[in-house]
Protein backbone atom coordinates (compact mmCIF):
# COMPACT_ATOMS: atom_id res chain seq x y z
CA UNK A 1 0.00 0.00 0.00
CA UNK A 2 1.32 3.57 -1.12
CA UNK A 3 0.28 5.42 1.88
CA UNK A 4 1.80 4.88 5.41
CA UNK A 5 0.70 6.37 8.53
CA UNK A 6 3.77 8.42 8.71
CA UNK A 7 4.29 12.05 9.60
CA UNK A 8 4.04 14.90 7.02
CA UNK A 9 6.54 16.88 9.22
CA UNK A 10 4.90 19.99 7.27
CA UNK A 11 4.41 21.93 9.43
CA UNK A 12 3.37 25.64 8.97
CA UNK A 13 5.29 28.25 10.97
CA UNK A 14 6.81 25.67 12.62
CA UNK A 15 8.07 24.55 9.73
CA UNK A 16 11.33 23.63 11.75
CA UNK A 17 14.33 25.53 10.89
CA UNK A 18 16.56 23.43 11.81
CA UNK A 19 20.42 24.41 12.90
CA UNK A 20 23.34 22.28 13.27
CA UNK A 21 26.73 23.44 14.32
CA UNK A 22 30.29 23.12 13.61
CA UNK A 23 33.47 24.42 15.10
CA UNK A 24 36.58 24.95 13.06
CA UNK A 25 39.45 27.23 12.90
CA UNK A 26 37.38 29.56 15.44
CA UNK A 27 34.29 29.63 13.24
CA UNK A 28 30.75 28.62 13.97
CA UNK A 29 29.73 26.65 11.26
CA UNK A 30 25.66 26.67 11.09
CA UNK A 31 23.25 24.81 8.79
CA UNK A 32 20.07 26.71 8.30
CA UNK A 33 17.21 24.45 7.01
CA UNK A 34 13.81 24.97 6.31
CA UNK A 35 12.19 28.58 5.84
CA UNK A 36 14.11 31.96 7.46
CA UNK A 37 10.77 34.11 8.25
CA UNK A 38 9.96 36.27 10.93
CA UNK A 39 8.37 33.49 12.87
CA UNK A 40 11.71 31.21 12.93
CA UNK A 41 14.35 34.26 12.63
CA UNK A 42 13.51 34.50 16.31
CA UNK A 43 14.84 31.20 17.19
CA UNK A 44 17.69 31.05 14.98
CA UNK A 45 18.81 34.15 16.32
CA UNK A 46 19.00 33.26 19.71
CA UNK A 47 20.29 29.93 19.13
CA UNK A 48 23.29 30.74 17.00
CA UNK A 49 23.99 33.47 19.72
CA UNK A 50 24.04 31.49 22.53
CA UNK A 51 25.93 29.20 20.63
CA UNK A 52 28.35 31.68 19.55
CA UNK A 53 28.81 33.75 23.64
CA UNK A 54 29.40 30.33 24.91
CA UNK A 55 31.73 28.49 22.84
CA UNK A 56 34.15 31.75 22.53
CA UNK A 57 34.42 31.88 18.08
CA UNK A 58 35.75 34.49 16.04
CA UNK A 59 34.03 34.30 13.08
CA UNK A 60 30.27 32.67 11.95
CA UNK A 61 29.79 30.85 8.43
CA UNK A 62 26.17 30.35 7.77
CA UNK A 63 25.46 27.43 5.25
CA UNK A 64 21.79 28.34 3.59
CA UNK A 65 21.79 25.11 1.26
CA UNK A 66 18.89 23.81 3.26
CA UNK A 67 17.06 27.38 3.06
CA UNK A 68 13.96 27.05 0.93
CA UNK A 69 12.01 30.18 1.65
CA UNK A 70 13.73 33.79 2.60
CA UNK A 71 12.14 36.90 3.16
CA UNK A 72 13.67 40.58 4.77
CA UNK A 73 14.05 38.88 7.95
CA UNK A 74 16.70 37.11 6.98
CA UNK A 75 18.26 40.00 5.99
CA UNK A 76 17.73 41.05 9.58
CA UNK A 77 19.16 38.31 10.32
CA UNK A 78 22.37 37.98 7.96
CA UNK A 79 22.91 42.18 9.29
CA UNK A 80 22.79 41.54 12.90
CA UNK A 81 25.43 38.17 12.87
CA UNK A 82 27.61 40.16 10.77
CA UNK A 83 27.43 42.97 13.58
CA UNK A 84 28.34 40.31 16.28
CA UNK A 85 31.44 39.42 14.66
CA UNK A 86 32.45 42.34 13.35
CA UNK A 87 32.90 44.18 17.00
CA UNK A 88 34.96 41.21 17.46
CA UNK A 89 37.07 41.63 14.65
CA UNK A 90 35.68 38.38 12.98
CA UNK A 91 33.93 38.08 9.92
CA UNK A 92 30.87 36.42 8.66
CA UNK A 93 30.85 34.07 5.78
CA UNK A 94 27.69 32.73 3.68
CA UNK A 95 27.40 29.41 1.58
CA UNK A 96 25.48 27.80 -1.07
CA UNK A 97 23.62 30.90 -1.39
CA UNK A 98 20.48 30.04 -4.08
CA UNK A 99 19.07 32.34 -7.10
CA UNK A 100 16.21 33.31 -4.58
CA UNK A 101 18.10 34.01 -1.34
CA UNK A 102 20.61 35.88 -3.64
CA UNK A 103 17.51 38.23 -5.45
CA UNK A 104 16.92 39.29 -1.43
CA UNK A 105 20.38 39.67 -0.39
CA UNK A 106 21.12 41.49 -3.27
CA UNK A 107 18.97 44.67 -2.84
CA UNK A 108 20.35 44.87 0.24
CA UNK A 109 23.87 45.59 -0.15
CA UNK A 110 25.26 42.61 2.35
CA UNK A 111 27.40 41.92 -0.51
CA UNK A 112 29.71 44.44 0.48
CA UNK A 113 29.75 43.34 4.21
CA UNK A 114 29.73 39.58 4.27
CA UNK A 115 32.65 36.93 2.39
CA UNK A 116 30.04 34.51 0.22
CA UNK A 117 31.84 31.46 -1.00
CA UNK A 118 30.45 28.13 -2.31
CA UNK A 119 30.73 26.26 0.22
CA UNK A 120 32.24 25.07 3.69
CA UNK A 121 35.52 23.78 2.26
CA UNK A 122 36.16 27.14 0.51
CA UNK A 123 35.83 29.48 3.64
CA UNK A 124 38.27 26.88 5.36
CA UNK A 125 40.41 27.89 2.55
CA UNK A 126 40.16 31.80 3.02
CA UNK A 127 40.43 31.77 6.97
CA UNK B 1 -14.58 32.02 -16.89
CA UNK B 2 -10.86 32.04 -15.00
CA UNK B 3 -11.59 35.07 -12.38
CA UNK B 4 -11.78 34.37 -8.84
CA UNK B 5 -11.74 35.78 -5.70
CA UNK B 6 -11.24 34.32 -2.34
CA UNK B 7 -11.32 36.36 1.61
CA UNK B 8 -8.99 35.10 4.28
CA UNK B 9 -9.47 36.23 8.01
CA UNK B 10 -6.66 34.82 10.78
CA UNK B 11 -5.23 35.85 13.98
CA UNK B 12 -1.88 38.06 13.75
CA UNK B 13 -0.08 35.14 15.14
CA UNK B 14 3.61 34.68 13.55
CA UNK B 15 2.76 30.92 13.04
CA UNK B 16 0.48 31.96 10.67
CA UNK B 17 2.85 33.96 8.16
CA UNK B 18 3.58 30.75 6.59
CA UNK B 19 -0.21 29.65 6.47
CA UNK B 20 -0.70 33.28 4.63
CA UNK B 21 1.95 32.34 2.04
CA UNK B 22 0.62 28.65 1.18
CA UNK B 23 -3.26 29.91 1.26
CA UNK B 24 -2.08 32.97 -1.71
CA UNK B 25 0.55 30.73 -3.80
CA UNK B 26 -2.15 28.01 -3.68
CA UNK B 27 -4.90 30.29 -4.68
CA UNK B 28 -2.42 31.78 -7.41
CA UNK B 29 -1.35 28.66 -8.77
CA UNK B 30 -4.68 28.58 -10.99
CA UNK B 31 -3.01 31.03 -13.31
CA UNK B 32 -0.23 28.73 -14.49
CA UNK B 33 2.59 30.66 -12.43
CA UNK B 34 6.49 30.06 -12.76
CA UNK B 35 8.02 28.60 -9.49
CA UNK B 36 9.98 31.71 -9.64
CA UNK B 37 6.42 33.84 -9.77
CA UNK B 38 5.27 31.56 -7.02
CA UNK B 39 8.11 32.84 -4.68
CA UNK B 40 7.55 36.32 -5.38
CA UNK B 41 4.09 36.42 -4.43
CA UNK B 42 5.40 34.19 -1.54
CA UNK B 43 7.70 36.16 -0.34
CA UNK B 44 5.83 39.56 -1.05
CA UNK B 45 2.62 38.16 0.98
CA UNK B 46 5.51 37.05 3.88
CA UNK B 47 6.34 40.47 3.85
CA UNK B 48 2.78 42.33 4.43
CA UNK B 49 1.93 39.56 6.75
CA UNK B 50 4.66 39.90 8.76
CA UNK B 51 4.45 43.85 8.99
CA UNK B 52 0.54 43.57 10.14
CA UNK B 53 1.52 41.86 12.48
CA UNK B 54 4.57 42.95 14.03
CA UNK B 55 4.41 47.25 13.21
CA UNK B 56 0.26 47.00 12.82
CA UNK B 57 -0.68 45.14 15.88
CA UNK B 58 2.69 45.29 17.83
CA UNK B 59 2.11 41.43 18.83
CA UNK B 60 -1.40 41.87 20.43
CA UNK B 61 -3.19 39.11 18.80
CA UNK B 62 -5.88 40.42 16.47
CA UNK B 63 -7.64 40.44 12.91
CA UNK B 64 -5.41 40.28 9.36
CA UNK B 65 -7.54 39.95 6.37
CA UNK B 66 -6.23 38.65 2.84
CA UNK B 67 -8.17 38.67 0.07
CA UNK B 68 -7.01 37.97 -3.48
CA UNK B 69 -8.92 38.61 -7.01
CA UNK B 70 -7.96 37.47 -9.86
CA UNK B 71 -9.09 39.43 -13.06
CA UNK B 72 -8.28 38.23 -16.38
CA UNK B 73 -4.62 37.29 -16.36
CA UNK B 74 -3.57 39.84 -12.81
CA UNK B 75 -3.70 39.04 -9.53
CA UNK B 76 -4.45 41.51 -6.92
CA UNK B 77 -3.72 40.59 -3.31
CA UNK B 78 -5.02 43.27 -0.52
CA UNK B 79 -3.69 42.43 2.95
CA UNK B 80 -5.51 44.47 5.66
CA UNK B 81 -4.79 45.03 9.73
CA UNK B 82 -6.89 47.37 11.64
CA UNK B 83 -3.60 48.23 14.02
CA UNK B 84 -1.60 51.68 14.66
CA UNK B 85 -1.06 52.74 11.22
CA UNK B 86 1.74 54.16 9.34
CA UNK B 87 2.19 58.38 9.75
CA UNK B 88 4.53 59.03 7.28
CA UNK B 89 4.43 56.20 4.43
CA UNK B 90 6.50 58.07 2.39
CA UNK B 91 9.14 57.27 5.26
CA UNK B 92 8.29 53.71 6.15
CA UNK B 93 8.80 52.87 1.52
CA UNK B 94 12.32 54.32 1.70
CA UNK B 95 14.80 51.19 1.31
CA UNK B 96 16.35 50.53 4.96
CA UNK B 97 14.15 52.56 7.06
CA UNK B 98 12.25 50.66 9.99
CA UNK B 99 11.27 51.69 13.03
CA UNK B 100 11.96 48.32 14.98
CA UNK B 101 15.62 47.83 14.60
CA UNK B 102 15.48 46.36 18.47
CA UNK B 103 13.84 43.79 16.12
CA UNK B 104 16.28 43.07 14.02
CA UNK B 105 14.19 44.81 11.05
CA UNK B 106 15.52 45.37 8.09
CA UNK B 107 13.45 47.81 6.70
CA UNK B 108 13.64 46.05 3.53
CA UNK B 109 9.85 44.73 3.34
CA UNK B 110 8.43 47.12 1.13
CA UNK B 111 11.25 47.10 -1.33
CA UNK B 112 10.84 43.83 -0.96
CA UNK B 113 7.02 43.83 -2.35
CA UNK B 114 8.01 46.54 -5.11
CA UNK B 115 10.57 44.57 -6.43
CA UNK B 116 8.57 40.87 -6.46
CA UNK B 117 5.22 42.69 -7.59
CA UNK B 118 4.30 44.58 -10.27
CA UNK B 119 2.78 47.35 -8.10
CA UNK B 120 2.36 48.83 -4.73
CA UNK B 121 -0.11 50.25 -3.17
CA UNK B 122 -0.21 51.47 0.62
CA UNK B 123 -3.56 53.50 1.98
CA UNK B 124 -2.51 54.09 6.06
CA UNK B 125 -4.79 55.82 8.61
CA UNK B 126 -2.85 56.69 12.19
CA UNK B 127 -4.93 54.18 14.44
CA UNK B 128 -7.46 52.86 11.89
CA UNK B 129 -4.64 50.32 9.97
CA UNK B 130 -2.94 49.60 6.92
CA UNK B 131 -3.82 48.46 3.62
CA UNK B 132 -1.65 47.00 1.09
CA UNK B 133 -2.66 45.89 -2.22
CA UNK B 134 -0.53 44.34 -4.77
CA UNK B 135 -0.47 43.23 -8.08
CA UNK B 136 1.11 40.82 -9.80
CA UNK B 137 0.54 40.76 -13.53
CA UNK B 138 0.83 37.25 -15.48
CA UNK B 139 0.98 37.96 -19.32
CA UNK B 140 0.64 34.32 -20.70
CA UNK B 141 -2.80 33.23 -21.95
CA UNK B 142 -1.90 29.64 -20.53
CA UNK B 143 -5.16 28.43 -18.75
CA UNK B 144 -7.34 25.86 -20.03
CA UNK B 145 -10.82 25.94 -19.30
CA UNK C 1 -0.73 28.47 22.43
CA UNK C 2 -1.64 26.47 20.09
CA UNK C 3 -4.61 27.21 19.07
CA UNK C 4 -5.57 29.27 16.28
CA UNK C 5 -8.30 29.97 13.61
CA UNK C 6 -9.30 30.75 10.30
CA UNK C 7 -11.91 32.03 8.05
CA UNK C 8 -12.01 31.69 4.37
CA UNK C 9 -14.28 32.71 2.04
CA UNK C 10 -14.86 31.46 -1.87
CA UNK C 11 -17.21 31.64 -4.94
CA UNK C 12 -19.12 28.42 -5.04
CA UNK C 13 -16.78 27.59 -8.65
CA UNK C 14 -16.12 23.71 -8.93
CA UNK C 15 -12.19 24.56 -9.34
CA UNK C 16 -12.00 26.04 -6.16
CA UNK C 17 -12.61 22.46 -4.50
CA UNK C 18 -9.30 21.82 -4.68
CA UNK C 19 -8.14 25.26 -3.65
CA UNK C 20 -10.58 24.60 -0.59
CA UNK C 21 -8.91 21.14 0.47
CA UNK C 22 -5.56 22.68 0.13
CA UNK C 23 -6.27 25.62 2.51
CA UNK C 24 -7.65 23.30 4.93
CA UNK C 25 -4.69 20.96 5.17
CA UNK C 26 -1.79 23.45 5.43
CA UNK C 27 -3.92 25.05 8.11
CA UNK C 28 -3.99 21.38 9.61
CA UNK C 29 -0.20 20.85 8.82
CA UNK C 30 0.77 22.92 12.11
CA UNK C 31 -1.54 20.15 14.59
CA UNK C 32 1.67 17.62 12.77
CA UNK C 33 -0.86 15.30 11.40
CA UNK C 34 0.24 11.95 9.57
CA UNK C 35 -0.21 11.64 5.64
CA UNK C 36 -3.13 9.80 6.46
CA UNK C 37 -4.68 11.60 8.67
CA UNK C 38 -3.95 14.81 5.82
CA UNK C 39 -5.68 12.73 3.20
CA UNK C 40 -9.19 12.38 5.62
CA UNK C 41 -9.39 15.55 6.38
CA UNK C 42 -8.78 16.66 2.26
CA UNK C 43 -11.52 13.99 1.31
CA UNK C 44 -13.78 15.24 3.97
CA UNK C 45 -13.41 18.88 2.98
CA UNK C 46 -14.04 17.99 -1.11
CA UNK C 47 -17.20 16.47 -0.16
CA UNK C 48 -18.37 19.03 2.36
CA UNK C 49 -17.35 22.00 -0.64
CA UNK C 50 -19.28 19.95 -3.22
CA UNK C 51 -22.11 19.64 -1.81
CA UNK C 52 -22.57 23.20 -1.32
CA UNK C 53 -21.33 24.14 -4.76
CA UNK C 54 -23.86 21.33 -6.37
CA UNK C 55 -26.89 20.44 -4.15
CA UNK C 56 -26.74 23.91 -1.86
CA UNK C 57 -26.92 26.66 -5.07
CA UNK C 58 -27.74 24.17 -7.18
CA UNK C 59 -24.51 25.88 -9.72
CA UNK C 60 -25.18 29.09 -8.90
CA UNK C 61 -22.16 31.09 -7.60
CA UNK C 62 -22.49 32.43 -4.01
CA UNK C 63 -20.92 32.72 -0.80
CA UNK C 64 -19.07 29.28 0.49
CA UNK C 65 -17.76 30.12 4.09
CA UNK C 66 -14.75 28.01 5.29
CA UNK C 67 -13.99 28.18 8.85
CA UNK C 68 -11.36 26.30 10.75
CA UNK C 69 -10.35 26.08 14.87
CA UNK C 70 -7.50 24.42 16.72
CA UNK C 71 -8.02 24.14 20.37
CA UNK C 72 -5.99 21.38 22.16
CA UNK C 73 -5.50 18.69 19.70
CA UNK C 74 -8.66 19.14 18.30
CA UNK C 75 -9.46 20.60 14.24
CA UNK C 76 -12.90 22.00 13.90
CA UNK C 77 -14.35 22.55 10.19
CA UNK C 78 -17.10 24.23 9.71
CA UNK C 79 -18.73 24.74 5.78
CA UNK C 80 -21.44 26.81 5.21
CA UNK C 81 -23.26 27.79 2.55
CA UNK C 82 -27.08 30.01 1.99
CA UNK C 83 -28.66 28.00 -0.31
CA UNK C 84 -31.65 25.84 -1.08
CA UNK C 85 -30.98 23.94 2.46
CA UNK C 86 -31.76 19.96 3.33
CA UNK C 87 -35.33 19.21 4.01
CA UNK C 88 -34.71 16.01 5.54
CA UNK C 89 -31.59 15.60 6.98
CA UNK C 90 -31.99 11.97 8.14
CA UNK C 91 -32.29 10.71 4.82
CA UNK C 92 -29.47 12.67 3.25
CA UNK C 93 -27.01 11.10 6.17
CA UNK C 94 -27.97 7.45 4.58
CA UNK C 95 -25.36 5.96 2.60
CA UNK C 96 -26.55 6.33 -1.46
CA UNK C 97 -28.74 8.69 -0.67
CA UNK C 98 -28.61 11.19 -3.68
CA UNK C 99 -30.95 14.36 -5.18
CA UNK C 100 -29.10 14.40 -7.92
CA UNK C 101 -28.76 10.95 -9.80
CA UNK C 102 -28.56 12.37 -13.03
CA UNK C 103 -25.14 14.37 -12.12
CA UNK C 104 -23.84 10.63 -11.15
CA UNK C 105 -23.70 11.45 -7.67
CA UNK C 106 -22.88 8.63 -5.49
CA UNK C 107 -24.33 9.22 -2.22
CA UNK C 108 -21.83 9.05 -0.25
CA UNK C 109 -20.52 12.79 0.39
CA UNK C 110 -22.02 12.38 4.24
CA UNK C 111 -21.29 9.04 4.55
CA UNK C 112 -17.39 9.77 3.28
CA UNK C 113 -16.98 12.57 6.17
CA UNK C 114 -18.16 10.71 8.83
CA UNK C 115 -16.08 7.55 8.62
CA UNK C 116 -13.29 9.75 7.35
CA UNK C 117 -13.52 12.41 10.56
CA UNK C 118 -14.32 12.34 14.00
CA UNK C 119 -17.63 13.64 14.31
CA UNK C 120 -20.10 15.17 11.97
CA UNK C 121 -22.98 17.70 12.40
CA UNK C 122 -25.70 19.35 9.70
CA UNK C 123 -27.40 21.85 10.56
CA UNK C 124 -30.06 22.91 7.78
CA UNK C 125 -32.67 25.18 7.03
CA UNK C 126 -34.63 25.11 4.07
CA UNK C 127 -34.10 27.99 1.55
CA UNK C 128 -31.51 29.32 4.10
CA UNK C 129 -28.71 27.19 3.93
CA UNK C 130 -26.41 24.27 5.39
CA UNK C 131 -23.55 24.26 7.94
CA UNK C 132 -21.52 21.42 7.90
CA UNK C 133 -19.15 21.00 11.55
CA UNK C 134 -16.66 18.19 11.41
CA UNK C 135 -14.37 17.53 14.10
CA UNK C 136 -11.15 15.90 13.83
CA UNK C 137 -9.40 14.58 16.97
CA UNK C 138 -4.82 14.52 16.69
CA UNK C 139 -4.50 12.73 20.04
CA UNK C 140 -0.47 12.78 20.23
CA UNK C 141 1.37 15.68 22.02
CA UNK C 142 3.47 16.32 19.27
CA UNK C 143 3.51 20.30 19.02
CA UNK C 144 6.47 22.18 20.00
CA UNK C 145 6.25 25.59 20.58
CA UNK D 1 21.16 28.75 -10.05
CA UNK D 2 18.87 25.99 -8.00
CA UNK D 3 15.46 27.65 -9.56
CA UNK D 4 14.78 27.56 -13.28
CA UNK D 5 11.77 29.71 -14.50
CA UNK D 6 9.75 26.69 -15.49
CA UNK D 7 5.83 26.17 -14.85
CA UNK D 8 4.91 24.70 -11.34
CA UNK D 9 2.07 22.95 -13.06
CA UNK D 10 0.54 22.74 -9.87
CA UNK D 11 -2.85 23.99 -10.90
CA UNK D 12 -5.68 23.81 -8.67
CA UNK D 13 -9.39 22.66 -9.83
CA UNK D 14 -7.14 22.51 -12.93
CA UNK D 15 -5.19 20.30 -11.54
CA UNK D 16 -4.88 18.37 -14.50
CA UNK D 17 -6.63 14.82 -14.51
CA UNK D 18 -4.96 13.85 -17.77
CA UNK D 19 -6.85 10.61 -19.47
CA UNK D 20 -4.88 8.21 -22.14
CA UNK D 21 -6.45 5.85 -23.99
CA UNK D 22 -5.74 2.12 -25.27
CA UNK D 23 -7.08 -0.75 -27.03
CA UNK D 24 -6.52 -4.31 -26.74
CA UNK D 25 -8.79 -7.10 -26.84
CA UNK D 26 -11.92 -5.18 -26.96
CA UNK D 27 -11.46 -3.20 -23.98
CA UNK D 28 -10.73 0.32 -23.63
CA UNK D 29 -8.14 0.79 -20.97
CA UNK D 30 -7.86 3.83 -19.28
CA UNK D 31 -5.30 5.68 -17.57
CA UNK D 32 -6.18 8.58 -14.75
CA UNK D 33 -4.12 10.94 -13.46
CA UNK D 34 -4.31 13.79 -11.14
CA UNK D 35 -7.29 14.55 -8.59
CA UNK D 36 -10.67 13.02 -8.48
CA UNK D 37 -13.32 15.17 -7.55
CA UNK D 38 -16.62 16.84 -8.81
CA UNK D 39 -14.70 19.33 -10.79
CA UNK D 40 -12.56 16.68 -12.69
CA UNK D 41 -15.01 14.32 -13.00
CA UNK D 42 -17.46 15.35 -15.60
CA UNK D 43 -14.52 16.12 -18.22
CA UNK D 44 -13.24 12.59 -17.52
CA UNK D 45 -16.58 11.34 -17.85
CA UNK D 46 -16.78 12.77 -21.52
CA UNK D 47 -14.10 11.42 -22.48
CA UNK D 48 -14.51 8.30 -21.31
CA UNK D 49 -18.17 8.07 -22.72
CA UNK D 50 -16.95 9.37 -25.97
CA UNK D 51 -13.83 7.15 -26.58
CA UNK D 52 -16.18 4.29 -25.28
CA UNK D 53 -19.02 5.31 -28.04
CA UNK D 54 -16.94 6.04 -30.54
CA UNK D 55 -14.77 2.64 -31.16
CA UNK D 56 -16.72 -0.15 -30.35
CA UNK D 57 -15.28 -1.19 -27.15
CA UNK D 58 -17.10 -3.73 -24.98
CA UNK D 59 -15.27 -3.92 -21.74
CA UNK D 60 -13.07 -1.11 -19.99
CA UNK D 61 -10.47 -0.66 -17.61
CA UNK D 62 -9.64 2.27 -15.55
CA UNK D 63 -5.67 2.03 -14.26
CA UNK D 64 -6.11 4.37 -11.04
CA UNK D 65 -1.76 4.06 -10.60
CA UNK D 66 -1.35 8.23 -11.33
CA UNK D 67 -4.35 8.97 -8.76
CA UNK D 68 -3.15 11.22 -6.10
CA UNK D 69 -6.60 12.21 -4.54
CA UNK D 70 -10.15 10.70 -5.25
CA UNK D 71 -13.45 11.54 -3.26
CA UNK D 72 -17.03 10.12 -3.61
CA UNK D 73 -17.21 11.99 -7.27
CA UNK D 74 -14.89 8.68 -7.84
CA UNK D 75 -17.40 6.20 -6.79
CA UNK D 76 -20.44 8.20 -8.93
CA UNK D 77 -18.23 8.13 -11.87
CA UNK D 78 -16.68 4.03 -11.31
CA UNK D 79 -20.55 3.18 -10.67
CA UNK D 80 -21.61 5.31 -14.14
CA UNK D 81 -18.62 3.40 -16.26
CA UNK D 82 -20.02 -0.32 -14.86
CA UNK D 83 -23.66 1.28 -15.92
CA UNK D 84 -22.21 1.84 -19.07
CA UNK D 85 -20.62 -1.80 -20.30
CA UNK D 86 -22.85 -3.88 -18.04
CA UNK D 87 -25.83 -3.07 -20.37
CA UNK D 88 -24.03 -3.96 -23.35
CA UNK D 89 -23.14 -7.48 -21.49
CA UNK D 90 -19.11 -5.85 -20.54
CA UNK D 91 -17.24 -6.30 -17.66
CA UNK D 92 -15.16 -3.00 -16.27
CA UNK D 93 -11.79 -3.58 -14.10
CA UNK D 94 -10.01 -1.18 -12.05
CA UNK D 95 -6.09 -1.43 -11.71
CA UNK D 96 -3.57 -0.10 -9.21
CA UNK D 97 -5.86 1.09 -6.68
CA UNK D 98 -4.12 2.27 -4.02
CA UNK D 99 -4.67 2.36 0.35
CA UNK D 100 -6.75 5.54 -0.25
CA UNK D 101 -8.99 4.87 -3.23
CA UNK D 102 -9.55 1.17 -1.86
CA UNK D 103 -10.88 3.11 1.75
CA UNK D 104 -13.67 4.98 -0.49
CA UNK D 105 -14.66 2.27 -2.74
CA UNK D 106 -14.90 -0.19 0.63
CA UNK D 107 -17.55 1.86 1.82
CA UNK D 108 -19.75 1.73 -1.66
CA UNK D 109 -19.99 -2.10 -2.10
CA UNK D 110 -18.36 -1.70 -5.90
CA UNK D 111 -15.72 -4.31 -4.85
CA UNK D 112 -18.59 -6.41 -5.99
CA UNK D 113 -19.34 -4.62 -9.00
CA UNK D 114 -15.63 -5.04 -10.67
CA UNK D 115 -13.12 -6.88 -11.01
CA UNK D 116 -10.16 -5.40 -9.34
CA UNK D 117 -6.53 -6.53 -10.50
CA UNK D 118 -2.82 -5.06 -9.91
CA UNK D 119 -2.06 -4.12 -13.30
CA UNK D 120 -3.21 -4.25 -17.36
CA UNK D 121 -1.66 -7.88 -17.70
CA UNK D 122 -2.94 -9.05 -14.91
CA UNK D 123 -6.99 -7.89 -16.81
CA UNK D 124 -5.50 -8.94 -20.39
CA UNK D 125 -4.59 -12.84 -18.74
CA UNK D 126 -8.62 -12.22 -17.67
CA UNK D 127 -10.02 -10.95 -21.01
N1 LIG E 1 1.08 47.21 8.74
C1 LIG E 1 1.82 48.19 9.27
N2 LIG E 1 1.34 48.91 10.32
C2 LIG E 1 2.07 49.90 10.87
N3 LIG E 1 3.29 50.27 10.42
C3 LIG E 1 3.82 49.60 9.38
C4 LIG E 1 3.12 48.54 8.75
N4 LIG E 1 3.88 48.08 7.75
C5 LIG E 1 5.00 48.81 7.75
N5 LIG E 1 4.97 49.75 8.72
C6 LIG E 1 6.03 50.75 9.02
O1 LIG E 1 6.86 50.88 7.88
C7 LIG E 1 8.21 50.58 8.21
C8 LIG E 1 8.93 49.96 7.02
O2 LIG E 1 8.38 48.70 6.74
P1 LIG E 1 9.26 47.61 5.96
O3 LIG E 1 9.85 48.25 4.73
O4 LIG E 1 8.41 46.42 5.75
O5 LIG E 1 10.46 47.28 6.91
P2 LIG E 1 10.54 46.48 8.30
O6 LIG E 1 9.34 45.59 8.44
O7 LIG E 1 11.80 45.71 8.18
O8 LIG E 1 10.59 47.52 9.39
C9 LIG E 1 8.12 49.69 9.42
O9 LIG E 1 9.30 49.70 10.19
C10 LIG E 1 6.93 50.31 10.16
O10 LIG E 1 7.32 51.46 10.86
N1 LIG F 1 -25.05 21.81 1.18
C1 LIG F 1 -26.18 21.16 0.82
N2 LIG F 1 -27.28 21.87 0.46
C2 LIG F 1 -28.42 21.23 0.10
N3 LIG F 1 -28.55 19.89 0.05
C3 LIG F 1 -27.49 19.14 0.41
C4 LIG F 1 -26.27 19.72 0.81
N4 LIG F 1 -25.42 18.71 1.10
C5 LIG F 1 -26.08 17.58 0.91
N5 LIG F 1 -27.33 17.79 0.49
C6 LIG F 1 -28.37 16.79 0.20
O1 LIG F 1 -27.98 15.56 0.80
C7 LIG F 1 -27.86 14.54 -0.16
C8 LIG F 1 -26.79 13.53 0.23
O2 LIG F 1 -25.52 14.15 0.21
P1 LIG F 1 -24.22 13.29 0.04
O3 LIG F 1 -24.25 12.16 1.01
O4 LIG F 1 -23.05 14.18 0.09
O5 LIG F 1 -24.33 12.63 -1.43
P2 LIG F 1 -24.23 13.25 -2.88
O6 LIG F 1 -23.49 14.55 -2.84
O7 LIG F 1 -23.49 12.22 -3.64
O8 LIG F 1 -25.64 13.44 -3.37
C9 LIG F 1 -27.60 15.25 -1.47
O9 LIG F 1 -27.94 14.50 -2.59
C10 LIG F 1 -28.48 16.49 -1.30
O10 LIG F 1 -29.83 16.21 -1.57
Amino acid sequence: MLIENKKTSNKIGGKEVNIKFNNQKNTLFVDLNGELDHHNAKRIREKIDSEFDENGYKNISINLKGLNFMDSSGIGLIMGRYKLVNELGGRLFLTNVNFRVNKILDMSGIHKLVDIYENNEDVLKHL
Amino acid sequence: MKDNTMKLEIPSKSQNEAFARVVVASFAAQLDPTIEEIADIKTAVSEAVTNAIIHGYESKIEKIIIECNIIDNRLEIIIEDFGVGISNIQAAREPFYTSRPELERSGMGFTVMETFMDSLEICSEENKGTKIKMVKEFNKPSFEE
